[in-house]
């Protein structure tokens, strides 16, 4: 069995406080529950603060562009899908100029397991104005309050059609763990939003107001994460923000329709040619 | 003997000429032609002008002819259109209404038929989608072609999707078609093309040949985005990679596409993407990322006519500087392009060898003149096919190193690379600046001997990339020099100059970059005249040849970019004027 | 007398460096010296090592200096870090725990002085935050500021947002560590720095200037994504151009931000986007939309290490080629250079009448290294300004026109441009080839004059872009030239050659494109030797001048990139060795 | 009165049948039923058989790219809002390359009316799949089936917070104008979605198919379009493909909140500046 210290690869150097290090805390803890071989895992991350999680986290690491973290997963699973691929985005990363992609993941369901650090604000390039910041927010990029009403990337992805839709909070840690080993074990796209306070560029949504804002979908024992209308109701309920699984479906996963199931991942074939097949298509053009 | 001919087919979108050209082509083909066709489409799916040459000759051919010896026109307007591109002997067919009107003019040695195509498919087969075949009857009639093949190759075309009814019926079609231009046609007016022996030959676009060559070459993953005139290069791998185990899969953009390529090669699978002009500025960043992440990356640009959407359907030497110079920052960079259809084939395989070897992004450039237009080539030698996958470790080969560092400092600047599920592997890849280990770094001095390591790779690289090939005399005094397609109207151009007397030889750069400085100095010092010749306003060759290379020779240029290619005396003409 | 001096601060991200240096800038600019400062922060928010220097001096400068007099260290690895940068004479304020080894070295003439801000900001004022004022103690006591300025400024920076007690409080801290440092400090120590006047002048960074420049210049819709190290153009505008009734907004992404800016532009407003590396590749395709559509478009970019994410607070001459090369087809396009923050503000305006006159996507290239640092410069002369919109026309001028044509083919090739809502301007703007009204058109004959049209546009433009400028001595054989940030360091430079008895000049490229090349080819002739001073690795800028100018000349190259701008020496010392 | 007839520009090139021909007329009922002035309206368009439209009507156009009608779009709303600015993109043009921007339109509410023409294949490309194709759709891109569940663009745009969510039908020309008119006075953003049949390249999806499976919602009197959940429900429930007005609600347009009301747009500022305002802000810097 491993443990926790097999993951952690150095010490992370965000503001002390800073809510991605419960995320960093809860990956461990998934993974060592989970007793994941680390040289199995790929950890894809996105720019920004959220980003930097692959360089302190022991794994594979995948550091690409702004907001191209899943067609990057979703290629390194597809070509190897006994890996366990984990794409990490912060707010603006998934939910601005990386939106299309995570609406078309969600709808191919490719399995993969997505960590969206909401932190409500560009937390790296020094506080902007994110998607998810609420109306009326006042950040360097807008001066006189957002005009925008924010975008809830949970809400999308059940119009996409996403199959494992949760939201943890990194001020409850272990119940992140739970919710990411849920989501990691879960047969298609698994999306797992954190709220994460970010102590340094975003003072309006700190733990304090999280705590008072959000509310556990499990003491709620009337709801059920199986019914579409009933998280899309909660979704548009307004109010206090619910954390923990919203919804939960099973479809076949993009790899189980693509792929076909006898044969290895296509990284391990042999790359030469069987001749007389190839000769074969060539007579096409004869 | 009539050795060369050349068949134009046009008429509008929407009225079949490619499916009329297309089985022309194959017949000739298979009477032992060398073929050549050249399409000018429209953007669009209906309603304006389009037309096709269909060229073939007893010599290699690698583009369209001067002339034009045969028009089957589905209207008048297009007779008006060409009408100045027919060659003395010329015949035209014509299905329009208004046909009257259309006699040879004074000193005009051309002879029109009117040839009611819709007319006697609806008459005979009750619906005109039949005039296409029909069209066929009066065009093998007229080169006399062996009506054996020619039902050969109609069976073929039909028989699987449509089954043998259809097969019967197209026969008897162009049967008639053949019949009724017997009673129009003079025994003077045929161009009558010997058989001979069809041979192992092949007759495919640069687009089929790129998609076999990278199936042949090991590509086993392929993300892309719908664009013409690349979209045929997928849309083979999309039937035949499945069967290989591979993938292709359509993404939402061009940058999901690069992205999804790149993430797929990091894991260890030779993976590629194709796209053109639009699409290839989508994938700008993505190129950069693999250029700094050191991913083996090939993506197959197909040159369409820019800038912008520009005119999607048509040929241009645009993107070079896109490629050579494009993106942000400075990275390593491989650039092959092919000039023959055989060559794509042979570029793309050694395309993913060439990524794998250096770890750098390499870009297949072509253009729309042949990579959409057909070609006869030689059965490919596929025994020469060899996969080589550079430093990319064995799980026992990474087991024996104490420390691995991915991008560790080495003398040639590759570093050994691993993939994911390999054991002592772990690393990170990162569009950061990086240490040895991949991990984000700042300090200048890492700085610097990262960049040296990067751009170090390609050192290396220009002594083995394949050299550009000199035709022609060697000691000739006129040289001409050029790139990708316009390698079929110089060689004619030069036959034709030779004719007149005027000796040329002709380098031909298949890698644009790593440059080959030295043989174009030498080339350019063995010269008097040097014209540059390319399908581009600004001289995008040209240019980088002057920045490259110092010489005492000042390049002329012979430019085209109305979206079509060169016919051969475009480029004969002004250097027999200039010399 | 001192004339010269440069102070460092560093600690590590987080340590409040940044502020701590920029008041000191704005107390020594107020003392009526010279200032440039330079930052070397890591792309990271917290715990890296990070330095920023003051430079204040009686002539002008333009960056940093070669040596540091004095280094306020927030700890002790800061000291090692620098510590061969300090010149002889130069003093060391460390709050480090460990500071008891350093002691001076042999030969090193450092006096090291212990000075605990933290403990000091906690014992007197209850919080660790006031360690960075009061490290503006010792550092105005060592320059012998005058105190009425050091109050003046801390009341400023603090009264507006957090009231008087606040300033109260800070005072007290700077007094207090004035206090101590006087305990410390011998008068040997102390660079005293007399008084001058404050005069007409203004403390700023390029991006502010560029944002200044944007607002003057007519601009009033700016739309933009947040990329360091860019984010400041609007981010000042962010506040100040919807007092002008305009409009600034925070798109997705790149892609929306440029083609937001063309659909504002295209409807009448002076429009601009600014970005650097990584979303200026995500720009490109609407950059050749811009110039296939001619839609005016200004995109400020400032440069950052690349490739890929790079060094993002880093330094480069990384994106000439892009600009200059980048994106499909083949388009006009305008390429500003301006090598001090005057230059940002005034080319800035400018880039607003150049894109409206040619109808043309015009990029303000500027760098990391002057983008966020200070300088001092004269009061902008804004009655300079005009605003000058082109071929734009009045609801009159249209009405007189009977057949308006959009893209009509004029001499100049720039056509009469009418906005939505205007009667009698209905037209297509189009992506697509098209003819002069603006609809779709893919005939030869159309494209090939459409090009000419388009390219002819800077056929004019080029004789009266912003000229190349010669500084130092005409008539001097050694020649440098360089674009953009490197304009300080060569001129200190040549100053330096000056005194070994070297005389030379310097040619600033100001328009990288249309590229000038008579002038520089002038250059050329008239010099023995010439060096280009780059700060990226290929030399992109001596690429440029090699395939746009032919002449006899050599060029030798300078090149650092390192990610940080060049000192005088990097670039005095290669130069006199090779002379 | 305007009539139809000074909308029309040029007889379209589409195929016969085309299904863009239905919006192309109805464009230009709406348009006379309205007496809207030409020269104050803007088509801007995407890649695309769809595309032509700005060829045809006659109005200001603006044919683009591919994928960025809404940001274009935006940029001249803004700037000018007393424009009549309409957006015309195809499925893949709409809901794949820019379907980031289409949600964030949505979520900004910008006073657009958009017009999707869906017609389930990439069309002018001749002939793949697009993201509205079914699940199993066979095209060039897809020879052995498509293996994504289809997006629904208005269930994504109801997740994102449209405030005019329509439907209409090529086969139903007029019922689609009357939706177009509706939206266009909409304030905010309105998607009008256009099954559109697409006779050349897609022979699945005829005429014939889509008057059997779609049905209209003003049939059904219990429908009430300002209800959120029970637009969701219906969006949800497969089977037949509900047209008509599936959602509308009010909410303050982006132009409303980001544009002082009183002054003019911005297209028509004098660029002069005041100096002493300016010289005033450069006081700052000293
Ligand atoms: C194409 C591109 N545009 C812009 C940037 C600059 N950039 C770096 S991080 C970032 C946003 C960070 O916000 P978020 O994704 O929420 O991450 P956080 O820092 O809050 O974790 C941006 C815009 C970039 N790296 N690439
Ligand atoms: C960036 C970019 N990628 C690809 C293309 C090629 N392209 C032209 S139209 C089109 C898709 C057309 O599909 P759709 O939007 O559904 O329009 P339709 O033709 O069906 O009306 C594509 C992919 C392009 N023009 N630009
Ligand atoms: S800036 Fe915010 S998100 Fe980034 S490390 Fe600091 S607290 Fe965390
Ligand atoms: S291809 Fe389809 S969408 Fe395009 S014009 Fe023809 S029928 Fe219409
Ligand atoms: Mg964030
Ligand atoms: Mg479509």
């Amino acid at each position: 069995m491993r443990n926790k210290r097999d993951y952690h690869l150095e010490a992370p150097t965000w503001c002390p406080g800073c809510g991605i290090f419960a995320l960093f805390d809860a990956l461990k803890t998934t993974a060592a529950a989970m007793d994941l071989d680390p040289e199995h895992m790929v950890v894809v991350t996105g720019i920004g603060c959220h980003g930097r999680l692959s360089n302190y986290f022991k794994a594979y690491g995948f550091h690409g562009l702004h907001g191209r973290v899943l067609p990057v997963a979703a290629g390194i699973k597809l070509s190897n899908p006994g890996l366990q691929v984990l794409g990490v985005s912060g707010d603006g990363d998934a939910y601005s100029i990386g939106l299309s992609h995570f609406i078309h993941a969600l709808r191919k369901n490719i399995n993969l397991t997505y960590l969206v650090v909401d932190n409500r604000v560009y937390a790296l390039t020094l506080g902007q104005t994110s998607p998810t910041s609420s109306l009326g927010f006042v950040s360097k990029s807008t001066p006189y309050g957002s005009k925008e009403v924010p975008l809830d990337g949970i809400r999308m992805a059940l119009a996409a059609g996403g199959t494992f839709l949760a939201r943890g909070f990194s001020g409850q840690s272990s119940r992140l763990a739970s919710l990411i080993e849920r989501g990691m074990k879960h047969k298609g796209f698994a999306l797992i939003e954190v709220l994460s306070p970010c102590v340094t560029q975003n003072k309006l949504y700190s733990y304090e107001w999280y705590k008072e804002n959000v509310y556990l979908l499990e003491d709620d024992s009337s709801y059920d994460p199986r019914d579409r209308n009933h998280a899309w109701e909660r979704l548009n309920a307004g109010g206090k923000i619910p954390v923990g699984l919203i919804y939960e479906e099973s479809r076949p996963s993009y790899e189980e329709l693509v792929l076909p199931k006898k044969e290895k991942p296509l990284v391990f074939n042999d790359l030469k040619i069987d001749m007389p097949k190839f000769e074969n298509y060539l007579q096409k053009f004869r | 003997m009539i050795n060369d001919v050349s068949v134009l087919i046009a008429g509008k979108a929407g009225d079949g000429v490619l499916f009329t050209g297309n089985v022309l082509a194959k017949i000739l083909k298979r009477s032992g032609w060398e073929v050549a066709t050249y399409r000018d489409f429209p953007s669009n799916i209906r309603g304006e002008p389009t037309n096709y040459s269909i060229r073939a000759s007893l010599k290699r051919i690698y583009g369209r002819a001067d002339k034009e010896n045969i028009l089957m026109a589905f209207d008048c307007e297009s007779i008006l259109k060409h009408r100045k591109r027919i060659a003395p002997g010329g015949v035209v067919f014509c299905d329009g209404q208004d046909v009257a009107g259309l006699a040879p003019r004074k000193g005009e040695k051309i002879t029109f038929h009117k040839f009611p195509l819709r007319k006697l498919a609806k008459e005979n087969f009750g619906h005109e989608i039949f005039k296409n075949i029909i069209a066929l009857g009066p065009l093998t009639y007229i080169l006399n072609l062996d009506f054996s093949i020619i039902k050969e190759v109609i069976s073929e075309t039909f028989l699987e999707k449509k089954g043998k009814e259809i097969v019967r019926k197209n026969i008897k079609a162009l049967f008639l078609g053949m019949k009724e231009a017997k009673k129009v046609i003079r025994s003077e007016e045929c161009h009558t093309l010997p058989k001979r022996k069809n041979g192992a030959r092949l007759l495919l676009s640069g687009d089929e040949a790129i998609a076999l060559g990278a199936l042949a070459g090991g590509c086993r993953f392929f993300a892309a985005y719908p664009i013409c005139p690349a979209t045929e290069i997928w849309q083979w791998l999309a039937i035949h990679l499945p069967r290989y185990n591979g993938l292709v899969i359509q993404t939402e953009d061009e940058l999901a596409a690069v992205n999804m390529a790149l993430g797929a090669s990091y894991a260890g699978a030779r993976a590629m993407t194709s796209t053109s002009g639009p699409g290839a500025s989508l994938m700008m960043e993505g190129f950069s990322l693999s250029g700094m992440a050191e991913i083996p990356l090939v993506v197959a640009h197909v040159q369409r006519t820019g800038p912008s959407t520009g005119i999607p359907t048509k040929t241009e030497q645009g993107d070079l500087n896109q490629w050579l110079y494009g993106s942000h920052g400075e990275f390593p960079r491989i650039i092959l392009a092919p000039g023959t259809i055989e060559e794509c084939f042979e570029f793309s395989v050694k395309a993913f060898n060439l990524a794998e070897k250096y770890q750098c992004p390499v870009i297949l450039l072509t253009e729309q003149d042949y990579a959409q237009n057909l070609r006869t080539v030689k059965m490919f030698d596929l025994s020469k096919i060899k996969i080589e996958r550079g430093k990319l470790l064995s799980q026992p080969e990474l087991l024996r190193i104490k420390d691995f560092k991915r991008y560790e400092f080495t003398a040639d600047g590759v570093s050994p690379r691993a993939i994911p599920s390999l054991k002592n592997g772990i690393h990170m890849v990162e569009g950061n600046e990086h240490d040895e280990k991949g991990y984000r770094n700042e300090d200048p001095e890492n700085r610097i001997k990262m960049m040296k390591k990067r751009m170090r790779k390609l050192k290396k690289a220009s002594q083995e990339l394949i050299p550009p090939k000199i035709w022609g005399k060697k000691e000739a005094e006129i040289g001409i020099i050029g790139v990708g397609s316009t390698l079929g109207p110089i060689r004619e151009a030069m036959d034709q100059l030779e004719k007149k007397g005027i000796h040329s030889k002709f380098l031909q750069i298949r890698t644009l970059w790593p440059f080959a400085h030295r043989a174009v100095k030498r080339f350019l010092e063995k010269s008097r005249e040097v014209f540059v010749v390319e399908n581009n306003f600004t001289g995008q060759l040209s240019n980088l040849i002057q920045s490259q290379v110092e010489s005492g020779v000042r390049l002329k240029h012979i430019n085209k970019y109305s979206g079509r290619a060169f016919r051969p005396k475009e480029i004969s003409t002004p250097i027999q004027k200039a010399v």
